[in-house]
């Protein structure tokens, strides 16, 4: 019987437990059977090697992988392929053409959109903040960068004045009210996942601050801020869809079928007004 | 004291065939004791002979390995302290058990606080009078609120008598209380004792001072290498008899210090002074000489000796040594110029308890059995052979923890390490005490040997005799003062007495 | 070393006495001086606002500190406590939002919980001789584990138990005297912090602790079940880390799984800040608060000064020694 | 307790002799007993590539938790080990990559470097009198900071500097003896291992170190240069944490400036698994070794037999657990 290890960033976390959920359900339609595993923290890119490693030993049909490092790891993903393991990365990409694709969305051009709604509600113009959920992991870079550098091209009257780090809600929600006391003129806050989401309409409750929040991710609370006109709105991308993808490509490389180089799993803009659209509902989860 | 009339009593407590053995050492075989109300019943024997082991047994801290324990004629299991004490049977131990953070009066009562406000609430107020009450009783000066930690080891050893009176037992022993303890407090502590003798209290009184069995023993028991030997009655025995019994062998006269130091002076101390503990203490020291320091407790001889080896900072003062002016910040400064200081806190300062016999005996001297960064094990275990050979330590190897050594064994260790370092200026602070008689003539013959062989000796001790019996000069302290010098071959009890009580004011 | 430990006892005779309060006295004066020098330096720093904020970022880990503070008089450790804080918000969470209780049985159930898992770390300790931080490590895994289990590793919201507000962020006593806009869960942390400090320095449960922490084999052999009391207080520590779990939880209005790792380290750090001793014997809870305030003061007044992320590590670990350096220093010196 | 400490002078005697020789008898004992399960209950366990793999995953935390074995030893404890890992492997970045100079320069610099933020530990320690934990604490928010400071928080790659791969992924042993695969890092921490037992169990250094782990003040009074002897154990422990940040910046080909927060705990229960006493005096290297191993075979067989990744937590808790306790337990029976 065929099996994929599906080795992600984490695993504690909501957006790896809907990518868990799309890959199971996946699995689960292609008769095949998968296992989900992940480091604590995005930091640990040894341990997912050694994890990667064991993964291996299993001589596995195929793999799944989400590199924390685009570099770091090739040898051990060259030893599955030494294997003749089919490899299928995901999240993000890794810089060889061992995968034989990437289901990915690209986090730069993600969070660009979010600076575009965040802009717009602000009339491109003011003082604005990002609060951060990892200062030194792909997610986090691409997330922050693709921030800053879409409000530093297209938005010169938006100034930048802080950017914090917070690895979880109750950080992020004082982070966010140490900012909002640094720079009271602060007139909007991006928050770069549902962590940080949580704890930027924490913040905002608790302040009562008449700021913009925009958030990333989905989850419940966030769903929720986004209803009640807490925070404007978040991207999502689609975990559920990078998983099924994960799957279904592996189960399509198994069965020697060519893969695109990427499948983009796409992401979306959502506030209160498209939130119950089919399409969007479809990648939200709770 | 009449002893027929106890002799038909019958014993409270009654031990049969003891058996106890510890990893390597066979502490105790077949021992036999009874205790009868109302007696105070002397255990005798030299170190690691087995009686705080014996006791330790009857007290429910050891579990023995065979024989029976009757009290009141039925047999009785002691598994715990508390079944022992449930029984009215409580110890003062040789080694002290308290809890340093905590006050006199919180260590007394521990577990046995008087509550109030539905029995959660500690009733500070009531256990510190109790306390006071029962220190009144001894006759000391020790504030209950004070913390343990802060007190010296004399005071320490007060306050463990104080709790094992506190628990009103019908049996108490007592395993060397008076190791740390002067005159004045040995006084009222038999003065207690007295009185609880009246009360019909049996008391088993463990030491290795032969007046004081004279004085207040009705028998003596004594042990030999964890063996039973013989019990006698105290006052129609001569202690000759009951030490050959203890060594079971002759032993050398108490004489007097006949010998003189040379001329050459080898240590010079001016101006000492460190807070309330030191102020202006200034004497010499010369070859081959050995000086005596006597005083009451806290008088300020430790503190002096600690101040001299560089373990406390001091507030002013000249440290002179061959006729150079040292600065001694620091021990290793002070061993550097050939001072060495045997500590009176044996299991603290003195012994690295949880390391070997053979590790303490040469650490001290570590840097000479290296070689390229290597420890000479084999040079290390010869030495370390010859010392526990020399100064005939009781133990099974020189790889046993000396942490399971009687006190007296540890002592000599710690006199080994000094002894081994061969510094030229030796600081012994209550060399003897906890120390047998048979091992203590040895040490005075120590002593002596090494004055003979020019080392420059400072006896600090609690014991007059001892005083006396090494002394070639006694400097006298009271309240941090040298308050005299005496010529040891002539000084009697009497003088030193006065000079030790010379307070300043008085004076 | 020796000059602290000669002086620590006198803590330990009571949380009000001499050198304890010295502690006390120390570490405020290190808050003081931090505050007054983010009222100089970091605009907006000292506002009202910006003080309930500091409250409020202060509420978890002082409660957390609190708890470990019983352990580490006891001459113990507690590395649980984090996640244990993690695992009771999820067992209120299942309490109130699974199952739907009202809220009262989700307060007790988070408590309890909280208090049996540390008896079982108490127990593993006293009994089975397992060093504490061996056996609070491998309960710190545990506990984590559990919570991702319990929650499915997906957070448990409480937006069907209002009332949940309560416990954290919501201001009852605003209610009483307006313009006091205290949150609840900062009341609630001074509230544990009083009565712990009541209970260490005035109770038999505190004597115990006390004794146990100065000197184990002398209150055994003064014929106190020490295990008993051992595995009483990392109950203790166990239930006070619930009422962390709750405070987190009702804040976030959700019980977060993934939350809570790293936390022990800060709340250790609180305690040792505020004087208690590493060794045991000796201690104060409210030392351990104020070490838990010059923690949130030192980095929320980082942040509002707007100094570096990177840096901002750098001097939380430089003060954190200086801190503790004072301390020692100037007891020294007393 | 007793009974533990009971045996422990031995330990303290020599690495070799009797109780430190049961003590790793016993792990290794659980070793081989959790090696012997999974390889009946896993499939594909057994296999040399997986034990290669197990290897490697093992070279890090046992290296560290050598470092750390010195300090535990000493009496103290070194919370700093897994940033400092980390900030040497940015030092050898920095050296290599930014200034482009040869390997060895590399090398020394993460070792000095490690030994040098090492020696500060030690003298805040013996010098300030500030507790190990607390000290140590601090060191580990400093090291995390300036590593993220010295890499502006980017991974440093060492693409130009291929022959840092002999550093751990290459397997040179392999050229003399075909077929053995053993990882350049494996031998490595072997070697730091073999070196270390020596150093604490044949050499003055070790002597004095077991000393002051036993009784600080006893060896003052002995007129031992304690706070010296302090400073060099927490500076060989900083250096070897070097080696280890070498160890794992050669196995990612990149120093990665986040990575190692959290090992420390790791290392510390590897050194506890392995016999090592946290409260000085007693302990072995190869125990921590032995104690390394232990928690990534369990690990990799839980893994490897697909055990869900929250259980997976748990179990290793208990697991922790269960091994300190046999160690114990038998121990006490010997
Ligand atoms: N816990 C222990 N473990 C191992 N050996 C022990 C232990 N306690 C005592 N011993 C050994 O048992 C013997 C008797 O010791 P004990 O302390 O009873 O002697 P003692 O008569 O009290 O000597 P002293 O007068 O010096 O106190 C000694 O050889 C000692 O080394
Ligand atoms: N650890 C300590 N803490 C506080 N005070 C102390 C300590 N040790 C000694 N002192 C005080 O210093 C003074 C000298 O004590 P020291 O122990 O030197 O007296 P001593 O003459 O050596 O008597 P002994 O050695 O018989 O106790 C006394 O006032 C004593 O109370
Ligand atoms: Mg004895
Ligand atoms: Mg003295």
């Amino acid at each position: 019987e065929t099996y994929f290890p599906i080795i992600a960033k984490g695993f504690s976390h909501q957006f790896w437990q809907a990518v868990k959920a799309g890959a199971e359900e996946a699995a689960a339609r292609n008769g095949v059977t998968i296992t989900f595993e992940g480091p604590n923290t995005e930091a640990e890119i040894d341990k997912q090697t050694d994890i990667l490693n064991a993964a291996i030993a299993k001589a596995p049909q195929g793999l799944g992988f989400a590199a924390l490092d685009s570099q770091a790891q090739i040898p051990a993903l060259q030893k599955a392929a030494d294997a003749g393991i089919p490899i299928v990365a995901f999240d993000s990409g890794v810089d060889s053409d061992l995968p034989l694709t990437t289901c990915s969305t690209d986090n730069m051009a993600a969070a660009a959109a979010a600076a575009d709604n965040l802009a717009k509600a602000i009339g491109e113009e003011g003082k604005i903040a990002a609060v951060i959920h990892d200062q030194t992991s792909a997610t986090g870079i691409g997330r922050r960068d693709g921030f800053l550098n879409r409000i530093k091209e297209a938005y010169p009257n938006i100034e930048v004045v802080d950017v914090q780090y917070a690895n979880d809600a109750l950080k992020a929600a004082d982070n966010v009210k140490a900012m909002l006391q640094a720079n009271p003129d602060i007139k909007a806050i991006f928050a770069s996942n549902e962590g940080s989401a949580i704890g930027l309409a924490v913040a905002m409750k608790e302040t009562g601050a008449q700021i913009v929040g925009v958030g990333f991710d989905s989850g419940k609370t966030q769903k929720d801020a986004i209803m009640d006109g807490t925070l404007l709105g978040a991207i999502t991308q689609n975990p559920v869809g990078i998983g099924q993808c994960v799957v279904d490509s592996l189960v399509k490389a198994t069965a020697g079928e060519e893969l695109p180089k990427n499948i983009d799993t796409g992401f979306y803009w959502y506030d209160k007004t498209n939130m119950a659209d089919a399409q969007i509902a479809a990648v939200l989860y709770d | 004291m009449n002893e027929t009339v106890r002799a038909n009593a019958p014993p409270v407590v009654e031990m049969r065939g003891i058996e106890k053995s510890f990893p390597g050492v066979r502490a105790l075989q077949s021992v036999r004791f009874d205790l009868r109300a109302g007696e105070v019943h002397a255990l005798m024997g030299e170190n690691g002979a087995g009686k705080s082991t014996l006791m330790k047994i009857l007290t429910g801290v050891y579990q023995p390995d065979g024989g029976e324990i009757l009290v009141d004629g039925r047999s009785a299991a002691l598994r715990t302290p508390q079944a022992a004490q449930a029984l009215g049977i409580s110890i003062i131990h040789q080694e002290l058990f308290l809890m340093n953070h905590l006050s006199a009066a919180q260590n007394i009562f521990i577990g046995r606080e008087p509550r109030k406000g539905l029995g959660i609430f500690v009733d500070e107020a009531k256990m510190k009078q109790d306390a006071a009450a029962i220190f009144r009783r001894m006759k000391v000066e020790i504030d209950p609120a004070a913390e343990v930690g802060n007190m010296t080891v004399a005071r320490q050893q007060l306050v463990e008598i104080a709790k094992a009176l506190s628990y009103n037992a019908r049996v108490l022993v007592m395993d060397e209380p008076t190791s740390a303890l002067n005159e004045t407090e040995v006084e009222h502590l038999f003065a207690v004792i007295a009185d609880l003798k009246a009360n019909g209290v049996g008391i088993v009184y463990i030491t290795h001072k032969m007046d004081e069995v004279k004085r207040i023993a009705d028998r003596v028991t004594v042990m030999r290498d964890g063996q039973y030997i013989d019990t006698l009655p105290a006052a129609s025995t001569p202690m000759s008899t009951v030490i050959q019994l203890m060594v079971g062998r002759e032993l050398a006269d108490q004489h007097r210090a006949t010998g003189q130091g040379t001329a050459e002076e080898v240590l010079r101390v001016t101006g000492l002074n460190r807070g309330k503990a030191l102020r202006e203490v200034s004497f010499s020291l010369n070859k081959g000489e050995i000086l005596g320091f006597a005083g009451l407790m806290g008088a300020g001889r430790t503190e002096v000796a600690r101040a001299i080896f560089g373990a406390d900072p001091i507030d002013s003062g000249e440290i002179q040594v061959h006729g150079q002016v040292r600065r001694i910040a620091s021990p290793a400064d002070a061993v550097e110029n050939g001072i060495a200081y045997l500590s009176e806190d044996r299991k603290h300062f003195g012994l690295v308890t949880g390391m070997s016999v053979r590790d303490n005996v040469t650490m001290a001297s570590w840097g000479r059995f290296m070689q390229a960064g290597f420890m000479q094990e084999a040079a290390l275990g010869k030495v370390a052979e010859e010392y526990v050979r020399k100064l005939r330590v009781k133990t099974p190897h020189i790889h046993q923890e000396t942490r399971l050594l009687s006190g007296g064994n540890q002592q000599k260790v710690v006199i080994s390490k000094w002894l081994l370092r061969d510094c030229d200026i030796l600081i012994f602070d209550e060399p003897t005490r906890g120390i047998d008689v048979g091992a203590k003539a040895e040490i005075y013959r120590l002593l002596e040997d090494l004055a003979a062989q020019g080392k420059a000796i400072i006896v600090i001790s609690s014991e007059l005799p001892e005083v006396l019996r090494l002394s070639h000069r006694i400097a006298v302290m009271c309240e941090g003062r040298i308050t005299g010098e005496l010529d040891g071959r002539t000084a009697s009890q009497e003088e030193i007495m006065t000079l030790a009580t010379q307070r300043a004011n008085a004076a | 070393m020796t000059d602290t430990t000669l002086d620590s006892g006198k803590g330990a005779k009571s949380g009000f006495f001499t050198t304890a309060a010295l502690q006390k006295a120390v570490a405020f004066v290190v808050l003081i001086a931090l505050l007054a020098f983010f009222s100089l330096f970091a605009p907006n720093f000292a506002t009202g606002s910006n003080m309930v904020g500091i409250m409020q970022a202060t509420a978890v880990n002082g409660v957390l500190g609190v708890a470990v503070t019983y352990v580490i008089i006891a001459g113990g450790i507690d590395l649980s406590i984090g996640t244990m804080m993690t695992l009771t918000a999820v067992v209120a969470g299942i309490i109130l939002t699974n199952l739907g209780m009202p809220l009262p049985l989700g307060i007790i159930g988070a408590i309890a919980a909280g208090a049996f898992m540390g008896a079982i770390s108490g127990w593993t300790i006293a009994e089975l001789k397992i060093p504490p931080f061996i056996a609070t490590l491998g309960m710190m895994q545990i506990a984590r584990g559990l919570a991702l289990v319990f929650s499915e590793a997906k957070p448990i919201y409480f937006n069907d138990t209002p009332s949940y507000q309560l416990l954290s962020p919501v201001s009852s006593i605003s209610a009483i005297f307006p313009g006091i806009e205290i949150p609840n869960g900062v009341m609630i942390m001074f509230i544990v912090a009083i009565i712990s400090s009541i209970v260490l320095t005035r109770t038999i449960v505190g004597r115990m602790i006390f004794a146990l922490g100065s000197n184990e084999e002398a209150a055994r052999l003064s014929g106190i079940k020490v295990n008993r009391w051992k595995i009483l207080t990392y109950a203790i520590c166990g239930g006070i880390s619930g009422i962390a779990g709750l405070i987190v939880s009702s804040r976030l209005n959700s019980a977060q799984p993934a939350l809570g790792l790293g936390y022990e380290l800060d709340a250790i750090a609180a305690v040792v800040i505020g004087g208690t001793s590493l060794s045991g014997g000796r201690g104060t809870v409210m030392g351990t608060i104020i070490g838990a305030f010059i923690m949130s003061v030192l980095t929320n007044g980082l942040r509002v000064m707007g100094v570096q992320e990177e840096w901002k590590i750098v001097v939380t670990g430089v003060i954190i020694i200086v801190a503790v350096f004072i301390d020692i220093f100037l007891r020294k010196k007393a």
